[in-house]
């Protein structure tokens, strides 16, 4: 009888308390900066170009094979204004399959591909979650965006920076003079 | 003459059918919100300010969708079972008044005429799991049968303690007679009686034993859907509401309130059913449910006798004129007996039992 | 991308299988040596279990003694009765197939004297038959039936065999290494 | 002389699950049923089985952690604890102590939260409704902090051979003492919502009884076994990680039946929130990870290592033949043995009681089918 009534009390008292339901399409609860969404491709602004070069490692790597990957010789780094010697041609991951894990984001040598905050999938079809390489860039510029994402090693992965490194060894004393590394100045690059 | 009282009584119906409609839609709307309340949600939200529309959502959603029929089914049976359950729900209305005058039949046998028809339901019950070719649902209508039967007993009695002290069985005079009074502070063993019965002819949680949905998923509404699903759920609901109603009729003084004119009779009714239907749903909020075994065994044990302790305390009274605050002490004193011999018997060595694992837990680590 | 990996990646990985399974066989060279509290189960063990033992060894905290499968029974039933060793938890039954044999393992806890051991039993892996210990521990029951299930492991005189994680009436034993994994495909 | 029909009863045979709200999952039993009273039961389970231990055997060390999570999901980080304890043994890497502490706050958290789900499923057998709402109130906190550590509110995937994937972020501390308060007062409230409650005292006092040594036969542990009177716990008997250091009690019962095994769950909730504040004062600066090669690579070997989940001893045994894939991993997983001797806790209850009794026993059908 006792129980009875602290029980009867108990659920009262929430009768007076705020409800911690929050309405979700209207009310979105905050996401933490570690939240893990589905895998994006990260763009790198310096080159114009994603950073991916499509060396497969996540592709071998992802427990459920959801990846695939081609790649492609680089234009840009033939015009000298990136370092990445391939590129990325096509890359398709099958969200449907992604469990989540983060091990493509950390097998990954060249900061390409990251956790973003993407998890709201609802679709129609079935096909709509194996997405291509532009959404995978779309997703992965938001992502960027929005969390100011800065990458591991920029010496080596991104290319304003890499190129200017390589210059620097290169030719020391230019490199010293001239402020504006990558875009502005056709650099001989690896034809020499 | 007769013709006009036909057609009074015939508006009458078509009244009360809309009211019923009315008032379960309001009641699944006042549960859904109220348990979500009590369990820290907000329940309904989406159609309609407050969600108010979304009882109508669903009975419009439940009366479209398709009627499904088992395979094996007794067909005839089948159809035929969710109204057997809700005529009975349905007829008791007859003779409860909201008011003096806002009754369709005041009988004189009143009470007597509620109890007779309120059994019926359970012809009902044992109807749709049988019929259903489910063997949750034959469990679940046999336990019905067994539940309602037994409970029955226990709120006979409990009436027949206020009948006893209004010396009527029209239900406008057990009112009128509370007007100085309520017999809730004359009988709170009748009412403790009455409520739990009452909960427990309805089937509500902690009594919920037939359509228990973690055990046998809804007993014998588990092969319905649609609209027939629908009719029981209404009968439900309407019989809930009538054990509330009844509840403020029999033992809350019904539509008295002091210092208020009687326009407002059938209002305070509301009110006061309301809060007890309130009650109901708190107690769905808060226990959980009992087992079958157990069910009978509190009903044949505990309330038929505790009931027939009410009578004959009320008879005592009666017969040497005591004054009724003398019941009142009386009554409670039971309540308070049983109370105590349930906390020595039951929570007080669970207790213990919860205390003595715990040091030993602490000991053992002291002593290693 | 399901037939990609099933012919790619299975299909690369089978192959090494083979070659690298020849290494195993019996208890095998520990990769750490036993502890002090395992030696002198295994010393415990090889007292109480005498002519049973084939082989004993170990690493880390497990005491390894293999027995043939004649034995498992009675010498289960030592394990358990005798009070030195009170072995009274079947921690885990397992079976691991060597390709040219299979390998039933039982791990063994004491509750009272907290020390382990491992008893293992080679057995051919085209009639691979052990004698059941569900007489002496009851919760053997499920695992034994696992292990029939999946490595076609016949438990002599267990009370029932039937499958209890495939349904009835599948073929194979998909715990085996030899198991076509590459011809199943998901959607 | 006995011309009238020969009436006889039947035992009535009811199929409970495995689409059944009650059966935690996709089990199933068969019920033989007297009226009431179950005389027989016949448990049936591998409708979850998704061959896990197989699946290992063609994946690297890295990926099987992620198979890990996926056995007892409501239990994760405890999982992942085990099989990267089961690899770093045999590497014999030393693990830095600052991720010990964060693997133990981290499986002890998760203890609660699968605490506070077996008590809301629990409550939900018993009939009352409104426990597993508080209890998912209270394990939201919990969910919401390992998002913050580990970027996933279930399948985490951060424990790694040889550490935590990256260190907490730096308002962990803060951010756990301000749950820890939350968290003792909601249980507190579900303790004084259904512990006592009249109702559930007679649904589960004397229930499916098991005594200590038909446990240990049948291979019972954890709460399970605890419940019967035996203090196992591989915690204190065969201590890993850090909580040799760490003071705690082991809440042990006596009569084994359904209300021990949830009291005892109850209580190991307050001792784990007891580890956490400990942890939490103790828990050094330094490294989270050793140093290792990247692909993990353990010697030729083999190795049983178990842990104390919050269903029990969760024991993998690693078969390693050197290679980057493990040989044979074989799991023993506690919900499993607690599943085994469903016969005879069952027989001769009532129907009500099977689904009271299946919930005490708390089971994961993911780690028992596997």
């Amino acid at each position: 009888m006792l129980a009875t009534l602290k029980g009867l009390v108990t659920t009262l008292a929430w009768a007076f308390r705020k409800p911690v339901t929050a309405q979700y399409p209207k009310q979105h609860l905050p996401i933490q900066p570690r939240y893990m969404g589905f895998p994006a491709l990260l763009w790198d602004d310096t080159a114009g170009e994603p950073f991916c070069t499509g060396c497969m490692v996540c592709v071998r790597e992802c427990p459920t094979q959801c990846m695939k990957a081609e790649m492609k010789d680089n234009p840009l780094q033939q015009e000298g204004k990136s370092h990445r010697r391939k590129i990325i041609e096509r890359f398709e991951i099958n969200w449907n399959r992604c469990i989540l894990c983060g091990i493509c984001v950390e097998v990954c040598n060249f900061d390409a591909i990251e956790m973003s905050h993407v998890h709201e999938l609802g679709g129609y079809a079935r096909a709509g979650s194996r997405v291509t390489l532009q959404e995978l860039l779309k997703y992965g510029r938001e992502f960027q965006e929005r969390s100011g994402w800065k990458p591991s090693n920029p010496e080596k992965n991104v290319a304003g920076v890499a190129l200017a490194k390589e210059k620097e060894k290169r030719q020391p004393a230019a490199a010293a003079s001239r402020s504006e590394p990558a875009s502005s100045n056709p650099s001989p690059g690896k034809e020499s | 003459m007769i013709g006009r009282e036909v057609a009074l009584a015939a508006a009458g119906l078509v009244a009360l059918f809309v009211g019923l409609s009315v008032v379960v839609l309001s009641l699944v709307w006042l549960e859904r919100k109220f348990l979500g309340r009590l369990q820290g949600r907000i329940g309904p939200m989406r159609v309609g300010p407050f969600g108010l529309l979304q009882p109508v959502a669903d009975a419009v959603k439940l009366i479209l969708k398709e009627d499904v029929v088992p395979a094996w089914a007794d067909k005839g049976l089948f159809w035929i079972a969710p109204i057997l359950m809700f005529v009975p729900s349905f007829m008791v209305w007859v003779t409860i008044p909201f008011s003096r005058d806002l009754v369709i039949r005041n009988l004189d046998m009143g009470l007597f005429y509620f109890i007779a028809v309120s059994v019926v339901s359970v012809v009902g019950l044992v109807m749709a799991g049988w019929s259903s070719a489910s063997k949750y649902a034959i469990l679940g209508g046999l336990r019905s049968a067994a539940q309602l039967v037994s409970y029955e007993i226990p709120v006979i009695m409990a009436v027949l303690g206020v009948v006893m002290l209004a010396g009527s069985m029209n239900l406008l005079t057990v009112v009128d007679k509370q007007a100085s009074v309520p017999y809730i502070l004359v009988q709170p063993l009748g009412l403790a009686v009455f409520l739990i019965a009452g909960v427990a002819e309805v089937g509500r949680t902690p009594f919920d034993i037939y359509p228990a949905e973690s055990e046998i998923v809804g007993g014998p509404f588990v092969e319905y859907s649609g609209a027939h699903w629908a009719i029981f759920f209404l009968a439900e609901y309407i019989n809930t509401f009538v054990v509330a109603l009844l509840v403020t009729l029999l033992f809350l003084g019904g539509w008295q309130w002091p210092h208020l004119p009687g326009v407002w009779a059938p209002v305070v009714v509301l009110v006061k059913t309301y809060l007890v239907v309130m009650v109901i749903f708190w107690f769905r909020a808060t226990f959980p449910r009992l087992r079958i075994d157990q069910l009978m065994a509190f009903g044949w044990q505990v309330l038929i006798p505790l009931s027939f302790v009410n009578i004959v305390l009320t008879g005592i009274q009666l017969y040497y004129r005591w004054p009724s605050w003398s019941l009142s002490l009386m009554s409670l004193g039971i309540i308070l007996a049983m109370a105590y011999w349930q906390y020595r018997t039951q929570t007080a060595p669970a207790q213990a039992l919860a205390r003595s694992y715990s040091q030993r837990a602490y000991s053992q680590r002291r002593g290693a | 991308m399901a037939t990609d990996r099933g012919q790619g990646g299975a299909g690369e990985v089978r192959q090494p299988q083979a070659e690298r399974a020849a290494g195993h066989g019996g208890p095998q060279a520990p990769a750490q040596p036993l502890d002090a509290m395992g030696q002198a189960t295994l010393a415990l063990l090889q007292r109480s279990l005498g002519p049973y033992v084939v082989e004993s060894g170990g690493s880390f905290d497990q005491p390894v003694v293999q027995v043939r499968p004649k034995d498992i029974v009675e010498v289960c039933r030592i394990c358990k009765e005798r009070e030195a060793l009170d072995f009274n938890l079947l921690h885990c039954l397992s079976v691991v197939d060597y390709e040219e044999h299979l390998q039933v393992v039982y791990h063994l806890y004491s509750l009272r004297l907290k020390h382990k051991a491992v008893l293992k039993v080679d057995v051919p892996s085209d009639d691979p038959t052990v004698p059941t210990v569900t007489p002496i521990w009851r919760g053997a029951d499920w695992y034994e039936r696992e292990g029939h299930d999946l490595f076609g492991v016949v438990f002599e005189g267990h009370p029932n065999l039937a499958p209890l994680l495939l349904y009835e009436g599948f073929e194979g034993y998909p715990g085996r290494k030899s198991f076509p994994f590459h011809d199943y495909q998901e959607w | 002389m006995t011309t009238e029909k020969q009436q006889e009863t039947v035992e009535l045979l009811l199929n409970m699950g495995p689409q059944h709200p009650a059966t935690h999952g996709v089990f199933r039993m068969v019920l033989w049923i007297d009226g009431e009273r179950v005389v027989d039961v016949e448990p049936h389970i591998g409708y979850l089985h998704r061959g896990s231990e197989k699946l290992c055997e063609g994946e690297s060390y890295a990926q099987i952690v992620t198979l890990f999570d996926r056995l007892d999901y409501i239990a994760n980080f405890n999982n992942e604890l085990v099989v990267c304890r089961a690899a770093e043994k045999l590497m014999g890497v030393e693990v830095p102590e600052r991720a010990q502490y964060i693997r133990v706050i981290l499986c002890e958290l998760n203890r609660i939260a699968s605490h506070l789900l077996f008590y809301g499923t629990y409550g939900l057998d018993a009939g009352a409704m409104t426990p597993v709402l508080y209890a998912f109130r209270e394990r939201e906190r919990i969910q919401n902090l390992f998002e913050a550590v580990s970027g996933a509110r279930m399948m985490h995937n951060f424990f790694r051979i040889g550490g935590v994937n990256e260190d907490v972020p730096p308002d962990f501390g803060q951010r756990v003492r301000r749950i820890m308060g939350e968290l003792r007062r909601g249980m507190e409230e579900c303790d004084r919502l259904l512990s006592f409650n009249e109702i559930f005292l007679s649904r589960t006092r004397g229930i499916g009884a098991i005594d200590a040594e038909t446990a240990i036969d049948y291979g019972l542990t954890g709460p399970n076994l605890r419940a019967c009177g035996v203090p196992y716990d591989v915690r204190k008997d065969d201590p890993y990680e850090v909580y040799d250091r760490l003071e705690f009690d082991v809440p042990v019962a006596e009569h084994g039946d359904c209300w021990d095994r949830y009291w005892l769950r109850v209580q190991e909730m307050y001792q784990s929130l007891h580890i956490v504040e400990q942890c939490l004062e103790q828990m050094p600066e330094g490294p989270v990870m050793a140093q290792l090669r990247r692909i993990a690579r353990p010697p030729k070997g083999e190795v049983f290592v178990h842990c104390e989940n919050p269903r029990g001893d969760l024991g993998v045994y690693l078969v390693s033949d050197g290679g980057p894939k493990p040989y044979r991993v074989k799991v023993r997983p506690p919900s499993f043995c607690s599943l085994m001797p469903l016969k005879h806790l069952m027989r001769g209850c009532y129907v009500a009681d099977c689904v009271v009794i299946l919930g005490s026993i708390d089971i994961v059908l993911g780690e028992v089918d596997r």
